[in-house]
C-alpha cells in the first residue's frame, strides 16, 4: 500500500474529497445548479406494514454475508493448520487498534501536548499565561519564574497540564505568542491512576513518536522526574 | 389434608382479606384484599372438589377466575380514573357523598 | 404423614403467611408482592391436590395477569406508600362483628360438616358408574366403552378417576359438557369487562 | 418412586440444567462472534488462558495465544460480574430490588423441564445396546436388570398441563421487569418497566391466541404427545409437523416469543439509546448478570419450545423407535420396531441420534435469533405496540376460526 509524505492512504484525498462533495438529499436528486429538494417517504402500504417480506429480505441478505463470511474463515483454519494463514484470510476488515494504526490516521491530530524546546533545551516558553487563560477547560497550571538570562523575561519554574481536564480544542497552541506549545497527534493518553493524568513540565518536553509496537508504552508508564 | 383443615385455612384468609377491605386505605390494597378473599374461596373449592372427587369445583374455579379478571380490570379502571380527579388513591378523600 | 401431606401443609401455611403480608404491608407494591407470594404459593397447593389444570392457570391468571396489571397500575400512578397503616379505624366497627358472625357461622355449620366429611379422597380407580347408568367404565384405555363420542378422560364420566382427576381433558369436557352455558356466559363478562374498563379510562374529547 | 425412575430423572435434571446454563454462557460468546461475522469484523479474540512454557535461556515464558477463537470471553464475562462490586443504591426499594433479578432467571430455567428433548426412551435396552458395543457385556446386563425394559421419558417433568406450564413460567418473568424497574427508583428504569409491562402483556395475549390454532390440530396441551405427534410422515415426504399445519403461526410464535424476550428489535424496555439499560440500570454485579443471564438462556428456552411445538421435536423424519407409542397406534398394520427408513437399527442409535437432532434443531433457532437480532433495527414503542395489536392478533385470531373451521370439516 502505497503512501504519501503523511503516511496516509493512497487513497485519502479521494476519501476527503467524495466527503467535501454535497450528498444528496434523502429520496431527493441534486443536479448542479439547482436546490436541494427533500421528500418525505410515503406512507408504508400494508404489505409493507406487515414487515414480513421486508424482515426475511434483511435477513437472507445478513445471513448471506454470514455464510461468506464463515466460507472464508473455514478456508483460513485449513491454512492456519499448515501455518500458512495470514490476517488478511480472516477476510475481515478489522484492524487491531492499538496494535496497529490505520495508515490514514491523521498527522494532524490533536494529542498530547509538548513543549518546544530551544537550541540549549530550555523550554521555549516565557511562562506568559496566555495558553492559561485561553484554555476552556482551566487544565493548564503554570508556576512563573524570572530567568537569569536578561533577554528573556520569564520562565516556567512549573507547567503542568491536566490531561484528563483536556478537551484538545487547541486554543493554547493559538494562543501562545511564542510557538511554545504544540498539539502531537498522540492520542494514547491513559492511565490508572487519576493523579498520574497530571503532566508536569518534563514529561511535557519529550515525546517519542516512534513508538514501536514492542514497547507498547503508555505515558503514564514512563518514570516520571516529579514522582 | 382433611377437609376441616382446608375450611379453617379458607376462613383465615377470608377474614385476613376481609380486615384488608375493610382497614386499609389504600384503593389497591384493597382491590388486593378482594382478590384475596376471592381466593380463599377457590382454595375451598378445591379442597372439596379433592374430597369428593368431583371436576366440578374446578369448573366453578375457573368461574372465579374469570369474575376476577373482570372484577381488576374494572376496579383498576375506576382507580385510575379516581386518581385522575384527586392525585389521590386513598379512599379517605373520597367521602364526598358521606351525609 | 407423607412428604406430599407435609409440602400442602407448608405451602397453606405459606399462602396464609402471604395473605397476612398482603394486608399488613405499608407499601402497596410490597402488598402486591406478597399477593404474589400467595398466589404461587396457592399454585403449588392446587397441584399437590392434583388439581394440575387449576394451579397452572392460577400463575396465569393471577400472577401473569391480576397481579401484573395491580403493579402496572401501582407505577403509572406514581402511589407513595402509606405513612402508617392506621389499625385504629371506625372500620373495625365493621370488621369485629362481621369476623365474629363468620366464625360463629364457621364453628355452627361449617366445621361439624366439614368433620363428618373428613374421610379419605373418593378418587378412585374403579368403575365410577352410579345407578346402573351407561357411562365410561374403563378411563384409560383409550376406547370409547359408552359410545357417547368421549373416550376416556374427556368423558365426565371419568371424572373421578384418579389418572383423569384435575387434567385438561376432565375439566374441558366439564366446562363444554354440563356447564357450557356458564362457560359461554363468562365470555359475556369478559366482553362486558373489556369494553367497561375501555370506556371508564378513555379520556372523552377535551378532557386532558 | 423407584429407583429407576429417581436415576433417570436425576439425569434428565443434569442434562437440562448443564444445557441451559452452558447455553446461556455459550451464547454471550455466538452472539459476539456472529454479530462479527456478519459484519465483516473479527469479534471477541483476547481473551486468553496463559500457558506457562520454558524459555529458551531458562525460566518460564507465559504462551498468551490460546484464545480458542475468544471462547474464553464467555468465561471472563461470568469471571468479571462476580468479581464486580455489588453495589445497592441507597435510594432503592431493598427488598423488592434484591428478588428481581430472581424472577428473571428462574422462570427461564423452569420452563425448559416440561420439553422434550428426546422422547421416551427404554434406558435399560438403550444402555446395554452401547456397553454391549464397547464389549462390556457383564456391565450391560447388570444395568439391564436395573432399568428393565421400561419406558421413561427423556422430559423432566411429564406435565398434563404442559404448554399452560410453560405460559405460567413466562408470565412470571414479567416481574422482573416490573419489579426491577419501580424498585429502582429511577425514572429510566421506570420507564423501563412501563414499557416492558405493557409490552410483555400484550405480546402474551397473541401468544396465547397464536398457539390456539395448533392446539386444535393437536387436540393436546400434553408437550410429550404433541412430541410424539409429530412423528409421522405424510405422503412419504411431508413431515407431520408444526410449522406445516400452521406456517403462518410460526413467524407469529416466534414474533411473540422474541418479543417476551425482550432483544432487539423488541428491546423497548432496555433501549440503550434512550434508557440507558432500562429496566436494571441501577443493578450491578452479578445481580445484572441474572438479567444477562435470564435473557440469554430464554434464547435457548425459546428455541426450544419453537422446536418441540412446530419443528417436529427430537424428531428426524422416516426414524421411528419402538417406543413410539403414538405412532405405532396409528400404524396398526405395522409392528413396533426400531426403524430408519423401514430398515431396523438398534434402540440406542435412534435415542442418541434423536437427542442430536433437537440439540442441532436449538441451535439453528438460536443462529437465526441472533441474527435477527443483528439483522433489524430497533422498533419504536408505538410500532411494536401496532405491529402486536394490530397486525398480529388479528391474524391470529383469523387463523384460529380457519384452522377450527378446516378440523371440523375434516372430521
Amino acid at each position: 500500500m502505497s503512501e504519501d509524505k503523511f503516511g496516509r492512504n493512497e487513497d485519502f484525498p479521494s476519501i476527503v474529497q467524495a466527503q467535501l462533495l454535497p450528498q444528496p438529499a434523502y429520496q431527493g436528486e441534486f443536479t448542479e445548479g439547482s436546490l436541494f429538494t427533500y421528500r418525505n417517504p410515503s406512507k408504508l402500504t400494508w404489505m409493507e406494514r406487515l414487515y414480513l417480506p421486508a424482515i426475511l429480505s434483511g435477513l437472507k441478505l445478513t445471513a448471506s454475508v454470514f455464510f461468506g463470511n464463515m466460507a472464508q474463515w473455514t478456508i483460513w483454519f485449513f491454512k492456519w493448520i499448515t501455518g500458512r494463514a495470514t490476517e488478511a484470510d480472516k477476510g475481515a476488515t478489522t484492524i487491531y487498534y492499538p496494535d496497529v494504526m490505520r495508515p490514514d490516521f491523521s498527522p494532524i491530530n490533536r494529542g498530547k501536548h509538548i513543549l518546544t524546546l530551544r537550541e540549549n533545551d530550555d523550554p521555549q516558553c516565557v511562562a506568559c499565561y496566555m495558553c492559561a487563560t485561553a484554555c476552556p477547560a482551566f487544565c493548564i497550571h503554570i508556576v512563573a519564574g524570572e530567568h537569569p538570562d536578561p533577554q528573556i523575561e520569564k520562565y516556567p519554574v512549573r507547567f503542568d497540564i491536566e490531561i484528563d481536564k483536556c478537551i484538545f480544542c487547541g486554543y493554547c497552541e493559538e494562543a501562545c505568542p511564542v510557538d511554545a506549545i504544540r498539539l502531537t497527534p498522540d492520542v494514547h493518553l491513559v492511565d490508572f491512576k487519576r493523579e498520574r493524568m497530571v503532566y508536569d513540565k518534563e514529561f511535557l518536553m519529550s515525546w517519542n513518536p516512534t513508538r514501536s509496537q514492542e514497547e507498547h508504552v503508555y505515558p503514564g508508564d514512563r518514570p516520571r522526574t516529579s514522582d | 389434608m382433611p377437609l376441616d383443615h382446608v375450611f379453617a385455612f379458607a376462613f383465615f384468609m377470608l377474614m385476613t382479606g376481609a380486615a384488608g377491605v375493610m382497614l386499609r386505605r389504600n384503593l389497591i390494597v384493597v382491590l388486593m384484599s378482594v382478590e384475596l378473599m376471592l381466593n380463599s374461596v377457590n382454595f375451598a373449592f378445591v379442597g372439596v372438589a379433592r374430597q369428593l372427587g368431583d371436576s366440578a369445583g374446578h369448573v366453578m374455579v375457573l368461574m372465579i377466575f374469570v369474575v376476577a379478571a373482570v372484577e381488576v380490570a374494572i376496579g383498576m379502571a375506576i382507580v385510575v380514573n379516581m386518581f385522575r380527579q384527586r392525585e389521590s388513591i386513598a379512599i379517605d378523600n373520597f367521602n364526598v357523598m358521606r351525609g | 404423614m407423607d412428604a406430599s401431606t407435609v409440602l400442602l401443609y407448608l405451602f397453606t401455611i405459606l399462602a396464609a403467611g402471604g395473605g397476612v403480608a398482603v394486608v399488613m404491608q405499608r407499601d402497596a407494591v410490597h402488598s402486591a408482592v406478597a399477593l404474589l407470594f400467595t398466589m404461587l404459593n396457592l399454585a403449588a397447593v392446587y397441584a399437590l391436590m392434583q388439581a394440575h389444570l387449576i394451579a397452572a392457570l392460577q400463575v396465569v391468571i393471577y400472577g401473569g395477569a391480576i397481579v401484573i396489571l395491580i403493579v402496572y397500575i401501582i407505577m403509572l400512578l406514581d402511589v407513595r406508600s402509606e405513612d402508617a397503616v392506621r389499625w385504629f379505624r371506625t372500620g373495625w366497627l365493621v370488621a369485629l362483628p362481621m369476623v365474629l358472625l363468620f366464625a360463629l357461622l364457621f364453628g355452627r355449620a361449617i366445621l361439624p360438616v366439614s368433620a363428618r366429611a373428613s374421610t379419605e379422597s373418593l378418587l378412585t380407580g374403579d368403575i365410577p358408574c352410579v345407578g346402573g347408568a351407561k357411562c365410561e367404565q374403563v378411563c384409560d384405555d383409550g376406547v370409547d366403552t359408552d359410545g357417547d363420542g368421549l373416550t376416556d378422560c374427556k368423558d365426565p364420566d371419568c371424572g373421578r378417576h384418579m389418572a383423569c382427576y384435575g387434567t385438561v381433558e376432565s375439566v374441558g369436557g366439564h366446562l363444554l359438557g354440563p356447564f357450557v352455558l356458564p362457560f359461554e356466559v363468562s365470555s359475556i363478562l369478559l366482553l362486558a369487562g373489556i369494553v367497561g374498563s375501555i370506556l371508564l379510562t378513555a379520556r372523552q374529547e377535551g378532557e386532558r | 418412586m423407584d429407583a429407576p425412575f429417581v436415576v433417570v430423572a436425576i439425569l434428565n435434571l443434569a442434562f437440562v440444567l448443564g444445557f441451559l446454563i452452558n447455553m446461556g454462557g455459550m451464547l454471550t460468546w455466538v452472539e459476539r462472534k456472529q454479530g462479527a461475522v456478519m459484519a465483516n469484523r473479527i469479534g471477541a479474540n483476547r481473551a486468553y488462558i496463559p500457558i506457562p512454557l520454558p524459555a529458551k535461556g531458562g525460566g518460564i515464558r507465559w504462551y498468551k495465544r490460546f484464545t480458542m477463537i475468544g471462547l474464553f470471553h464467555a468465561l471472563t464475562d461470568g469471571l468479571k460480574m462476580l468479581a464486580k462490586e455489588d453495589y445497592t443504591p441507597p435510594f432503592v426499594d431493598k427488598f423488592v430490588y434484591n428478588i428481581a433479578p430472581w424472577f428473571a432467571v428462574v422462570p427461564a430455567l423452569v420452563t425448559f423441564a416440561v420439553i422434550p428433548f428426546g422422547g421416551p426412551f427404554q434406558p435399560g435396552i438403550m444402555m446395554s445396546d452401547v456397553l454391549g458395543v464397547v464389549g462390556l457385556n457383564s456391565a450391560a446386563d447388570v444395568i439391564h436388570g436395573f432399568f428393565g425394559d421400561t419406558t421413561y421419558q427423556l422430559q423432566l417433568a411429564n406435565l398434563n398441563v404442559g404448554l399452560l406450564f410453560i405460559f405460567a413460567a413466562g408470565s412470571t418473568g414479567i416481574f422482573a421487569t416490573a419489579l426491577a424497574g419501580w424498585a429502582s427508583n429511577n425514572k429510566f428504569s421506570t420507564m423501563g418497566a412501563l414499557r416492558g409491562a405493557s409490552q410483555m402483556i400484550s405480546y402474551e395475549v397473541f401468544m396465547g391466541m397464536s398457539i390456539l390454532g395448533l392446539l386444535v390440530v393437536y387436540g393436546t396441551v400434553d408437550m410429550n404427545l404433541i412430541a410424539q405427534m409429530q412423528g409421522d410422515v405424510h405422503f412419504g415426504f411431508i413431515p407431520s409437523w408444526g410449522v406445516v399445519y400452521q406456517p403462518v403461526m410460526f413467524f407469529v410464535f416466534l414474533t411473540a416469543l422474541m418479543a417476551e424476550n425482550k432483544r432487539v428489535p423488541f428491546d423497548m424496555p432496555e433501549a440503550e439509546s434512550e434508557l440507558v439499560a432500562g429496566y436494571f440500570t441501577e443493578y450491578s454485579a452479578m445481580k445484572m448478570g441474572l438479567f444477562m443471564m435470564a435473557e440469554f438462556i430464554e434464547i435457548a428456552v425459546i428455541s426450544g419450545i419453537m422446536v418441540s411445538l412446530f419443528l417436529g421435536a427430537y424428531h428426524i423424519p422416516g426414524v421411528h423407535a419402538v417406543t413410539d407409542s403414538w405412532y405405532w397406534a396409528q400404524h396398526p398394520e405395522l409392528t413396533a420396531a426400531n426403524t430408519f427408513w423401514g430398515a431396523e437399527v438398534p434402540h440406542a442409535v435412534v435415542i442418541i441420534g434423536r437427542v442430536l437432532s433437537f440439540l442441532i434443531k436449538v441451535v439453528l433457532f438460536c443462529w437465526l435469533q441472533i441474527l435477527t437480532r443483528w439483522t433489524l433495527p430497533k422498533f419504536r414503542y408505538d410500532q411494536v405496540m401496532r405491529l402486536g395489536w394490530k397486525v398480529l392478533l388479528p391474524i391470529s385470531l383469523v387463523n384460529l376460526v380457519i384452522t377450527a373451521a378446516v378440523v371440523l370439516a375434516l372430521n
